[in-house]
């Protein structure tokens, strides 16, 4: 085990801000391509209510 | 065989066979990747023992080489795609093609920021003219035109034959534009990771680095068959199956 | 065929001296550009002979870069491009002509103004020769390059900046090539390697430059 | 006669609007074939992609050998285009217009003949002006000179509008002369605003008209 309590795990012997910075930015990027998928089928949606109602009318 | 090769291959190139077979595959693979990935992380991050050189900031390579490994691999894959589509005038090659570019793009963005923060601890700058660093960023910027190209065409069939030979262009260019940048970067260390000869980790770091690869291939790919189904819904619109399809979408 | 060249070749080159103001414009950009430097960095002689190289190519490659947005444009709005493409020869070859008629009217007066700025520069005289025939060799590769996103760019109006955006990153190694045969001479290091990489890098270009071009310049008549 | 091109089930579509669909096309050779319709209503995008240069428009259509090695588009030589854009490039004179279209077709016509057609299109003593200082109609008729070559090889001529900007004289010139190819064998597909008065014209409409 390379870390003993969980400040060595968040120090990471010095290296902390650079370890989780890039892992802060990895879950912001990460994130963003699960979520956009998502955000594109609503807006797909959505476009598609709004034709229907275009159509009605 | 090659007769079984082509039914097979016209079978998957009919978006809507497409849209149908793909969901189970982007479910399984889907939660595939993110057990994976995220043991890989937890072993990486906990359990790995520290670098003897570099310490714990060595524990950057989890998503640095994944993303690096991923965004070029992405990268080859537009390119082929846009060739299937150039070639057979296959539109879901296309589709396909084009959304890959953003995961590219957000895979190139965080391989080029991991190295870079990776570089702070290691060289003591922010930014090292490195080869691997330099042939990221340029690999971004070719990104950044393919998005920049499909978004100008007024057309969305344009854009797509448009990028599809910007894509050639660039991936005929990548390996030039590698052995050029080696050229003239002279500061650099030897590739970490090459399939060819005996890797110089320790095996306890080496196969959760290896595990993450595969998880970030395999988010890759469900990913892509994802966003690749919604693209088929934007672009078919007209089609009776697509507009049942979207409206089930508000249903969930 | 031959007839076709020949025809291709003095149309172009008569329509270029007679836009002349317009290819005058990337010369007075390389000349300001190259000046700047100096005043921008520092004017220590011994310093400017190590960048000279560095700078008279980056300087070369937007020069060019400013004038290939007109490669197409001019035969694109008035029908003449379409009438091209249906030609009954291949019409690679009619690019071609155009490619090589870009390099002369650009690249080449490019190269016959660099002496003046490298005397500007400090580069040491006897690098001269070496940095005339690598940008000789490299303008040309950059034509073949530019020519396919221009035919990309053709037809949106505003193509220019776009074109910068998408041929860029696709020319560094033009540019490491270039560079590294002019800093290798000033150095005394041996340059004809990397000369001879920007020759394949050339030839390379040659090869699939009008193939794409003309599939690119489909994609923007066509659709 | 022979069939030059037979077309089939050609679809269009611009921004969700169907422009045309079930489109189908015989064209004889000889005949002069008039493609008639509203502003938009797709005539060039249909002229286009019969000679090879739209993607837009999805279907089959095939020619015949005599004018078509591939059989997918008529061979370059064998056709004129007169497109929308005429092809004058405003910085040449028309002489030198003429030349390079005549060049990119890779026949062989005498300075001569150059000379005549402009004279034939009533350019007489214009041919070593700069096409910018030409009239609107000068220009069109500097595009119109090549139909006035008389090239054997030439069996096709693909018009779009081919009237715009000329004056009354000048039409019922082009008609006579369009009229008269026909007649020794070549065959015409054009659009127009304008009606032709001819025995052998065959209109098709498209478009809302339809």
């Amino acid at each position: 085990m390379p870390f003993e309590n969980i400040s060595e795990f968040i120090a990471m012997g010095g290296h902390g801000l650079y370890v989780w910075l890039s892992y802060a930015i990895a879950a912001v990027v990460i994130g963003y391509n699960l979520i956009s998928p998502r955000m594109a089928k609503k807006q797909l949606y959505k476009e598609h209510q709004r034709k229907l109602r275009r159509e009605q009318s | 065989m090659w007769q079984l090769f082509v039914r097979w291959f016209h079978k998957w190139s009919s978006p809507k066979w497409f849209y149908e077979m793909s969901k189970p595959w982007s479910f399984w693979l889907g939660w595939a990747a993110l057990l994976i990935t995220t043991t890989a992380i937890i072993w990486g991050l906990g359990f790995a023992p520290v670098e003897r050189l570099q310490g714990n900031s060595y524990r950057i390579i989890f998503i640095h080489v994944p993303s690096a490994f991923l965004s070029e691999a992405i990268y080859v894959t537009i390119a082929i795609a846009g060739a299937i589509g150039l070639i057979w005038r296959i539109k879901l090659a296309y589709y396909v093609a084009k959304i890959c570019v953003p995961l590219g793009m957000s895979m190139a963005f965080l391989a080029l920021a991991t190295g870079a923060i990776w570089g702070k601890p290691t060289w003591g700058h922010w930014w090292v003219w490195d080869m691997r660093i330099t042939s990221m960023l340029i690999l971004l910027l070719l990104y950044i035109g393919l998005w920049a190209l499909h978004n100008a065409m007024e057309r969305p069939e344009s854009g797509d034959r448009a990028a599809a030979i910007l894509a050639l262009v660039g991936v005929v260019n990548i390996p030039v534009i590698k052995f050029s940048v080696n050229l003239v970067t002279t500061l650099h260390q030897p590739a970490t990771l090459k399939f060819t000869e005996k890797a110089p980790m320790h095996i306890s770091m080496l196969i959760p680095l290896l595990l993450s690869i595969l998880g970030f291939y395999l988010a890759f790919l469900a990913l892509m068959l994802v966003r690749s189904r919604i693209e088929i819904l934007r672009r078919e619109r007209k089609a009776k199956w697509v507009q049942q399809e979207i409206e089930q979408l508000g249903n969930r | 065929m031959i007839k076709l060249v020949q025809h291709t070749l003095q149309r172009e080159l008569t329509l270029a001296y007679r836009r002349r103001a317009d290819l005058l414009n990337p010369l007075f950009f390389f000349v300001l550009v190259v000046s700047l430097f100096p005043m921008g960095i520092t004017t220590d002689l011994d310093k400017l002979t190590e960048m000279s190289g560095g700078v008279l190519w980056v300087c070369a490659l937007l020069a060019s870069l400013l004038s290939l947005d007109l490669m197409f444009r001019n035969d694109f709005e008035d029908g003449s491009l379409e009438q091209m493409l249906l030609s009954s020869a291949p019409p690679q070859v009619i690019v071609l002509c155009k490619i090589f008629c870009h390099w002369l009217v650009t690249g080449v007066p490019l190269t016959l103004l660099s002496p003046l700025l490298s005397i500007m520069l400090a580069l040491p005289g006897h690098a001269l020769p070496v940095l005339m025939a690598s940008l000789l060799l490299g303008t040309f590769s950059l034509s073949l390059i530019g020519s396919i996103g221009a035919a990309l760019t053709v037809g949106l109006r505003k193509g220019g900046l776009l074109l910068t955006i998408l041929i860029m990153p696709v020319l560094v190694p033009v540019l490491i090539f270039g560079t590294s045969t002019v800093q290798a001479i000033v150095l005394g290091l041996a340059w004809p390697g990397y000369l001879a990489f920007l020759g394949a890098f050339t030839a390379g270009a040659f090869a699939l430059a009008p193939w794409l071009t003309v599939a690119a310049l489909k994609v923007s008549v066509c659709d | 006669m022979t069939k030059l091109a037979v077309a089939n089930n050609l679809f269009c579509e611009r921004d969700d609007r169907i422009l045309f669909k079930d489109l189908s096309l015989n064209i004889t050779q000889g005949e002069i074939v008039h493609i008639k319709g509203p502003n938009g209503a797709g005539k060039t995008t249909l002229l286009r992609r019969l000679i090879g240069l739209s993607w837009v428009v999805e279907g089959d259509l095939s020619w015949h050998e005599s004018v078509s090695e591939s059989g997918i588009r008529p061979d370059g030589h064998r056709f004129w285009y007169l497109a929308h854009r005429p092809a004058v490039t405003l910085m040449q004179t028309p002489l030198e217009n003429l030349a390079f279209a005549v060049a990119m077709h890779q026949a062989d016509v005498s300075e001569p003949s150059l000379w005549a057609a402009l004279a034939d299109v009533g350019l007489k003593g214009f041919e070593d002006v700069p096409a910018h200082s030409l009239s609107a109609g000068q220009q069109r008729r500097v595009a119109l000179a090549r139909l006035y070559l008389n090239l054997p090889q030439i069996k096709l001529w693909v018009l779009d509008e081919p009237f715009t900007a000329l004056d009354v004289q000048a039409v019922s010139q082009l008609e006579t002369t369009i009229e008269s190819f026909a007649e020794q064998g070549g065959t015409v597909i054009m659009t127009s605003h304008h009606g032709l008065h001819h025995t052998s014209v065959r209109e098709l409409h498209i478009g809302a008209a339809a």
